[in-house]
């Protein structure tokens, strides 16, 4: 029953909410995790599983970013007691609901198949997610989050805005209006063009805030900056990935009205856009966590890249999805570690990470090395295989510039990376004492195992799914 | 499609240009309740011989929208404690000037697009766009936080019109979840508004600007 | 089965590091088994390189399947790969006894093991990518190889200078390997696999391509003027015997895939041949200039890269121009010279900076403006350069001489029969590598004049004591391996023959020897001759001038009290030359010489500044960085403005896109 | 391709006895202009012989580079010698690229007697060593573009084969470049001797000199060696530059051997000649004078194309 993947979590969340006991209060989010995990797990082996009568169903595209979420969720969760250990005096109960609720919501939004559904999911998911950016409680967390809040209600007011007009297009097309995907997909050959070019954008400017495409993004380095690193990993990693897949399903449509070619030409677009807005923000950022913001937004810019070359990019993009969310992990996971460690989040202050937190900054500074596609991580297969769709594709030109954005970004990012990991740390920062702990380590090192696996060893089960729905994708 | 829809329509459109015009911040909080319970009579109206749902959705429109937005609201203001003018950016009749150029490029916008027939007549569609558009003003051009969220408020209205073409593509649970959606918003709102005005001690949220490049 | 001896090797080194890591810090355990490792490391790969080279290549490698996007585990080791293999598994290994004294464990607690660990890494990853046949394979060793450099150089990362040229490095390096993965896309979209394997037509649009991605690529690492602006800060700051291998071997990757990649191109156009010739003598000809400016001995030996590097490609580019005007001659001389000086420099340079690390270990110092009269406490290291300094100045009897005699031969043979373009291009290029060698020369003169003869020009000079044996063994190996080469040059051709069958298979049936071109078995005769008339003469001159009193001063037209001070300086020695290379060099003098007739203390100083880094790439670096912050405002914090920008593009989008 | 038992005994012969007389014979010359009688003809024989017979004194400084510089001059020297044809004659040995070899040679002697100079420590043997490097830097450049047009003129790489029997009938077509070729293997000759107008032999201002202040230090049967190393080196500058400017035929055996012999000490008269009537550049002219034969080569090979 697809619903549980929804449900279980959700009612963990009222636990974990209820629960008294600070001390076991924390565990409950792994457990929640695992248990999602372990559905998800069967779901996959599953063919394909539909629930309320086809309004939740698990396509190959679900399959990817369900599966990736829920493993995201579940190495971030074991972060979660570390993490809270070491911030004490805080209150918890909000926080551990709010995140076992943000993973129901995530589940459903990636599961519904009608839009407007999926309307309501997404909005929960950023309802959900907003104490977890106020969980600092400062001036500048609470800044951060009204920012969120409003930028991304407004984004996916929009989304729905424009699903109206995706059923409007379907009602001028002759069929009833409705928006339930499959028969939209159905239907797609009658819808009208010009009403659903117009849904398209406004679907892509709606879904493009949440996912965080320039010039759309603006919430991103301050959601980013100020929230703890581990819910910024669920945010790159997870929420961005979930409006991923909204945008996914229309280019679905768009493909199956014929409409494809307009849809990609959009998509290249915004994606060589989002990456030099990140470029130019990079350059000598002097916030690490806020330059991990706009490396987000630049990857966002290659996976809507990837869509729109088509072709082998298609499933670099979905490939990217995965190996994207795992190096942010990796990174917001080591920048939290570090950002404990020193106290700060300004190069000014933070310099020589690798004599106060060697593990940590040794994982950042892999991290970084991995997110700007250095073989043989991850990334690098993905980017590479887009790179090799626009060249085989014979776009030398969108090529270059995509090239172009790679070298500034890392030339930007570097500059950032390696003041924070390289030097002699401050008097200051030395009588801190931190110490690297198991629990706040551990979880790290788990994705940088996975990111490097990734590019060395894809297992067949997971480039199935990508095969799978990188073809579900394909069809004109 | 009845006749007796433009007429409410017209209203909503007034409505939006009252909105950008008047300095009071009650008033904008109240002519956004108005707003949202004549959506809720214009749901009613567009589908008046449909089934029990449709009422049930404009029952909820009209109380949500009505009058527990508008109370939240309110109380908002009564915990801030903030004095009454709205303080835009820009003047009010340059913005009830916007309001109208932008209510008659709606007019011209869905011109360019192929209406159903039963739309064809009817002011529906440029109502829909007009208002989203006057969200949009408002959330730019107002400062304080609470007058953002009745722009917010006004885009939600604006889609809400938008829906009204097309109410068998929004089942009833969807269309529930849509406002209860909205009223959490509203709600989480309302809350960091309160945090805002402790820790600011103001709700201009031209304040809120530290976190910059 | 060489392959598997390489693939064993590279597994052992890879690892060679990592038990130090689980061994307390103080511990020298650590060091001597990762040694220990990299001797069996090198042992198997090099003996499978060895075998490679005698035994004509045969099979095809291993191929095993490699679960990602186009990839294969595809690994062959045929004559080219196997001389890279040879010499990076040699040099890694003597690097790493030398590193056993220069860079103990006891005396570096903090970064003894990392360093140790990467090292091990960078030899895997070089002789991984000369061995790879797969895109990505290769470029996996690739990119692991610049980290691993890029780890390694930065060892003292607690120094500012160290960190900025670590991220210049970083810089250029990625700049490169974005070369590549464009350069492979296009093989890709030429070949439609990802086999690294000939022929190819040379005419498509995307070969071009590919030659020119692949040219600044692989030129960014092999130093190639004006791509050469990282290497000079690295080389001068890493740990010496890291320079030796980075300077001798690392960088010969970058000739490696220039090598590889033109031999997929059966008939290459001519401008192929004449771009990487007129690359060649630019870069060995400024590579000289500059090195002949620098006060830093390790910079002034990483700019003698540039040069060698630029020699190496005078013989690639005749090579190039030979296949393209089907001359097989040209070929073998062009070819094998460049090869042959690929593992010459190998040699000579991991030798020269061996020598110049015990130098700075014994006295502290890299300015060679405050060395002198090394040689009497420091003969074996002083002899060890003197013979690393006249190889590679390119003088008999040694090695470096026969590898720039066969591009010479190679040159001349262009020029006396050839059409017009070859024989002026080849005519002008010998021109430019006679004033390569004879600036060489002179540099080398001035280095080994200012830091081991005279006398000391300060205090901790002074004091200087020979370097440990562990440190002067390689040095002695390597300089034996110079010697060898030098007077035995015969034992090499067949090598260069084959290694210019493999590269041009279309023509080994035509292929002549390289014996028969060059006059290599006269050069024995010669260096020989040469030889044995220095001993019996320097012998018979020992023992005539046995009476000689002992304990005088330097006559010096009897100036009464010279001084240590008073010595030319290297700065002085190439003031004239600078001089005549000021159009490029662009020295920043400053300092008030002495005027007048009683003049007060006058001071003068000069310094060469990298002309394309520090006077191109740095300022428009800073002023891009400028304009991006201009850009800033944007993100101005004012939740409004960001709604505006929604509404903005929502509108920008539905004109322009939606409007289709 | 070696010659016969007779040649190489004649070139040995005149290779050992003819360098100092070419000195021999320049002094003469300068002497005749300047109205003096000038030492004998074989003074340079004496000087040297009394060298070599002479103890020496070595600063405490020097170590045995100082000792080498000497011996790899004389060496390297002998060699180069025994490679270059003298008056159409093949040198001991033959092969493609032997000019390279003697170019090299030198190379390596030039090498070694700048280090003995720097090994003295003494700032005026570096200013020379120095000087020399610089000069050596323009030189070497103007050698091999003059050897490439006699190459590309010949159609060969080797020096016996250039200036062999064939050379008439060459000049008959590569005459014109033959002739800047020879002005420019001319100026080489003079800077790589350190003859006016570069150097000075005999001047007494340390501070112009190049070779001379080199060798300040070196002493005895050390500065013997080195004497006679330099004559040497002429010697075979001369050889080369005497074919190359006077290609006569080959009569028989001891005719073209006299003929050699003359043709070199001609060469030396005109060193004398050039010695008396010019005088000295400044130091900051020379590179342009190498430069100027560095072009003429050019124009030589750029006559030559066909």
């Amino acid at each position: 029953m697809l619903l549980a993947l929804v449900i279980v979590p959700l009612v963990l969340g009222a636990v974990a909410f209820a629960t008294p006991s600070p001390k076991l209060r924390p565990w409950l989010v792994p457990l929640g995790a695992v248990a999602h995990a372990a559905l998800t797990l069967y779901f996959l082996m599953q063919p394909a599983a539909a629930a309320l009568g086809g309004w939740l169903v698990l396509d190959p595209l679900g399959k990817v970013v369900l599966g990736f979420v829920s493993l995201l969720f579940l190495i971030c969760a074991f972060y979660v007691p570390g993490y809270l250990a070491l911030r004490p005096g805080r209150k918890t109960s909000i926080f551990c609901a709010a995140l076992l609720a943000f993973l129901g919501t995530m589940s459903l939004m990636i599961l519904s198949h009608h839009l407007g559904l999926m309307w309501v999911a997404i909005e929960s998911a950023t309802l959900s997610s907003a104490p977890l950016l106020y969980f600092n409680r400062n001036q500048r967390s609470l800044e951060a989050t009204w920012k969120y809040l409003l930028i991304g209600s407004v984004g996916i007011a929009l989304a729905l805005f424009g699903s109206f007009f995706l059923a409007y297009s379907a009602l001028k097309g002759g069929m009833g209006s409705s928006l339930l995907f499959e028969d939209l997909v159905h239907d797609a050959p009658h819808l009208s063009i010009p009403w659903l070019h117009v849904a398209f954008v406004i679907l892509l400017v709606g879904y493009g805030t949440k996912m965080g495409l320039a010039p759309m993004h603006t919430w991103k380095p301050d959601a980013y900056g100020e929230a703890p690193g581990l819910v910024g990993a669920l945010l790159a990693g997870g929420l961005t990935n979930c409006a991923f897949l909204a945008i996914l399903r229309f280019v679905q449509i768009c493909g199956a009205a014929g409409e494809g070619a307009f849809a990609r030409h959009l998509l290249v677009v915004m994606g060589l856009v989002s990456m030099a807005v990140a470029g130019i923000f990079m350059a000598g950022q002097r916030d690490y966590k806020r330059m991990l913001a706009y490396s987000s937004v630049e990857h966002m810019g290659i996976l809507v890249f990837g869509i729109g070359i088509g072709g082998l990019g298609t499933f670099g993009a979905l490939l990217h999805l995965v190996n994207n969310g795992l190096g942010k992990g990796l990174l917001f996971l080591s920048a939290g570690n570090i950002h404990r460690a020193f106290g700060s989040k300004r190069t000014e202050d933070v310099t020589g990470a690798l004599r106060l937190a060697p593990a940590s900054a040794a994982l950042f500074l892999a991290g970084f090395f991995a997110i700007t596609g250095s073989p043989p991580f991850g990334p690098f297969m993905s980017e590479f295989t887009i790179l090799n769709a626009a060249v085989t594709g014979g776009r030398f030109a969108t090529a270059a510039l995509f090239l172009l954005m790679l070298a500034i970004v890392f030339i930007g990012m570097g500059a950032t990376v390696l003041r924070v990991v390289q030097g002699e740390p401050s008097d200051i920062a030395k009588a801190r004492g931190y110490k690297e702990r198991f629990l706040t380590v551990g979880p790290a090192v788990v994705f940088l195992v996975l990111v490097v696996l990734m590019g060395v060893y894809i297992p067949s089960p997971v480039s199935g799914l990508l095969h799978k729905a990188a073809a579900s994708l394909e069809l004109q | 499609m009845t006749p007796s829809l433009d007429p409410l329509l017209v209203l909503v459109l007034l409505l939006n240009l009252f909105l950008l015009g008047t300095t009071r911040l009650r008033a904008v909080i109240g002519s956004s309740a108005l707003q949202g319970v004549v959506l809720g009579v214009l749901a009613f109206v567009v589908h008046g011989h449909a089934a029990i749902e449709a009422f049930l959705v404009a029952a909820g429109a009209v109380i949500v929208k009505g009058f527990i937005i508008p109370r939240l609201l309110y109380k908002a203001m009564r915990d801030a404690a903030i004095h009454r003018e709205v303080e835009p950016f820009i003047g009010f009749i340059p913005s009830l000037l916007l309001g109208a150029v932008g209510a008659g490029l709606s007019v011209l916008f869905a011109q360019t697009l192929p209406l159903v027939p039963e739309h064809k007549a009817t002011l529906l569609l440029p109502t829909s766009f007009a208002t989203v558009l006057t969200g949009f003003i408002i959330l730019t051009t107002r400062r304080k936080a609470i007058t953002q969220v009745v722009g917010y408020l006004v885009l939600e209205n604006g889609i809400f019109v938008m829906g009204l073409a097309l109410l068998q593509a929004m089942p009833l649970l969807v269309e529930a979840g849509v406002l209860l959606d909205l009223f959490v918003g509203i709600l989480v709102m309302g809350i960091i508004i309160n945090h805002i005005s402790r820790e600011f001690s103001s709700m201009d949220t031209a304040r809120l600007s530290s976190l910059k490049e | 089965m060489n392959e598997w001896l390489v693939v064993g090797g590279i597994a052992v080194a890879a690892l060679s590091g990592v038990p130090g890591l689980f061994i307390a810090r103080q511990k020298a355990t650590g060091e001597r088994i990762a040694l220990a490792l990299l001797a069996i490391a090198t042992l198997a790969g090099a003996s499978g390189a060895a075998h490679a080279l005698v035994a004509s290549p045969h099979g095809s490698g291993l191929a095993f399947r490699w679960p990602v996007p186009g990839g294969a585990f595809r690994i062959y080791v045929d004559t080219l790969s196997a001389m890279f293999l040879l010499q990076i598994f040699v040099v890694s290994f003597l690097g790493a006894v030398y590193g056993l004294a220069y860079w103990k464990q006891s005396e570096h607690l903090d970064n003894g093991r990392k360093l140790r660990l990467f090292y091990g890494v960078l030899t895997a990853a070089m002789a991984l990518l000369v061995s790879a046949r797969n895109a990505l394979l290769f470029l996996a060793g690739w990119e692991i190889m610049a980290l691993a450099a890029f780890l390694l150089i930065t060892t003292v990362d607690q120094e500012k200078e160290v960190r900025e040229v670590g991220y210049i490095y970083l810089v250029a390096t990625r700049i490169g390997t974005l070369c590549l993965f464009a350069m492979f896309a296009a093989l890709f979209a030429l070949r439609g696999d990802w086999n690294l394997e000939g022929p190819l037509d040379a005419h498509h649009s995307l070969a071009v391509a590919v030659f020119l991605l692949g040219f600044v690529g692989f030129g960014l690492k092999a130093g190639v003027m004006p791509l050469h602006v990282w290497l000079p800060g690295a080389h001068a700051n890493a740990p010496s015997h890291i320079s030796a291998v980075m300077s001798g071997v690392l960088i010969k990757t970058g000739i490696y895939g220039l090598v590889r990649i033109t031999s997929l191109f059966p008939s290459p156009p001519m401008w192929w041949g004449g771009m990487v010739l007129g690359f060649g003598v630019a870069s060995g000809v400024l590579g000289v200039a500059f090195a002949i400016g620098q006060h830093d001995i390790k910079r002034l030996l990483a700019y003698h890269s540039v040069e060698n590097i630029g020699i190496i490609c005078i013989g690639l580019g005749l090579a190039l121009l030979g296949r393209a005007l089907w001359r097989p001659e040209l070929v073998v001389l062009g070819l094998g010279g460049a090869l042959l000086h690929v593992w010459n420099h190998g040699l000579f340079k991991s030798l020269l900076f061996l020598a110049a690390g015990s130098v700075i270990h014994a006295t502290g110092t890299r300015e060679i403006d405050l060395l002198g009269g090394l040689l009497k406490p420091m003969p074996r290291t002083g002899l060890a350069f003197l013979v690393g300094a006249t190889a590679i100045s390119g003088l008999p009897p040694l090695n470096g001489f026969i590898s720039e005699l066969l591009i010479y031969v190679g040159l001349f043979r262009a020029t006396t029969h050839g059409p017009g373009m070859l024989w002026m291009a080849a005519a002008l290029s010998a021109a430019g590598l006679a004033l390569i060698g004879a600036l060489a020369v002179a540099c080398f003169v001035k280095v080994f004049g200012a830091v081991f003869l005279g006398v000391a020009r300060s205090e901790s000079t002074a004091r200087a004591h020979e370097a440990d044996s562990r440190m002067v063994v390689p040095m002695g190996v390597l300089a034996l391996l110079c010697a060898f080469i030098g007077l035995a040059p015969l034992a090499v051709a067949p090598v260069l023959d084959r290694a210019a069958a493999t590269w041009a298979p279309e023509m080994s049936t035509l292929l002549s020897r390289s014996v028969v071109l060059a006059p290599l078995g006269w050069v024995t005769v010669v260096s020989l001759a040469l030889t044995a008339a220095a001993f019996l003469g320097g012998n018979w001159l020992a023992l005539r001038v046995r009476a000689a009193p002992a304990g005088v001063g330097t006559w010096d037209c009897g100036f009464a009290a010279p001084s240590a001070r008073m010595q030319y300086t290297s700065s002085s020695f190439a003031q004239m030359l600078v001089g005549m290379f000021g159009w490029a060099l662009r020295p920043t003098v400053h300092g008030q010489p002495p005027h007048g007739l009683f003049p007060s203390p006058g001071q003068f100083q000069s310094h060469v500044p990298d002309t394309v880094l520090d006077r191109l790439l740095v300022p428009g670096g800073r002023a891009t960085e400028r304009a991006f912050h201009r850009l800033r405002w944007l993100q101005r914090g004012s939740v409004h403005a960001y709604l505006v920008y929604i509404l903005a593009t929502l509108v920008w989008l539905l004109v322009w896109h939606g409007g289709r | 391709m070696p010659g016969k038992l007779s040649d190489v005994l004649a070139h040995a012969v005149l290779v050992i006895t003819l360098p100092p007389l070419m000195l021999g014979v320049i002094n003469k010359t300068k002497a005749a202009f300047a109205g003096r009688v000038g030492p004998p003809l074989l003074q340079p024989y004496y000087d040297i012989i009394k060298l070599l017979q002479k103890g020496s004194v070595f600063s405490r400084t020097t170590t045995w580079v100082f000792r080498a510089g000497p011996v790899v001059g004389v060496a390297t020297a002998l060699l180069a010698a025994v490679l270059v044809p003298i008056g159409g004659r093949p040198g001991f040995v033959a092969f493609d690229g032997d000019f390279l070899v003697v170019a090299y040679l030198f190379g390596l002697g030039r090498f070694f007697t700048m280090a003995a100079a720097l090994d003295t420590g003494s700032a005026f043997e570096g200013m020379g060593a120095a000087r020399e490097a610089t000069f050596a830097c323009l030189a070497e450049p103007a050698f091999v573009l003059g050897l490439l047009a006699l190459a590309r003129a010949s159609g060969s790489l080797s020096l016996s084969t250039m200036l062999g029997s064939g050379m008439p009938f060459v000049w008959t077509r590569a005459g014109a470049s033959f002739v800047l070729v020879a002005v420019a293997l001319f100026i080489v000759l003079l800077a790589e001797n350190s003859r006016i107008p570069v150097d000075d032999p005999n001047t007494h201002l340390e501070l112009t000199m190049i070779h001379e202040v080199m060798v300040l230090d070196h002493g005895g049967p050390a500065l013997g060696l080195i004497l006679y190393g330099a004559s040497v080196k002429l010697f075979v500058f001369a050889a080369v530059l005497a074919r190359l400017a006077l290609p006569v035929g080959i009569g028989p055996t001891w005719a073209a051997w006299g003929i050699a012999g003359l043709s070199v000490l001609a060469i030396a008269l005109l060193i004398g000649v050039v010695e008396s009537t010019m005088a000295r550049l400044r130091l900051t002219h020379i590179p342009s004078l190498l430069v100027a034969a560095c072009l003429l080569s050019v124009f030589g090979l750029v006559l030559l194309v066909r």
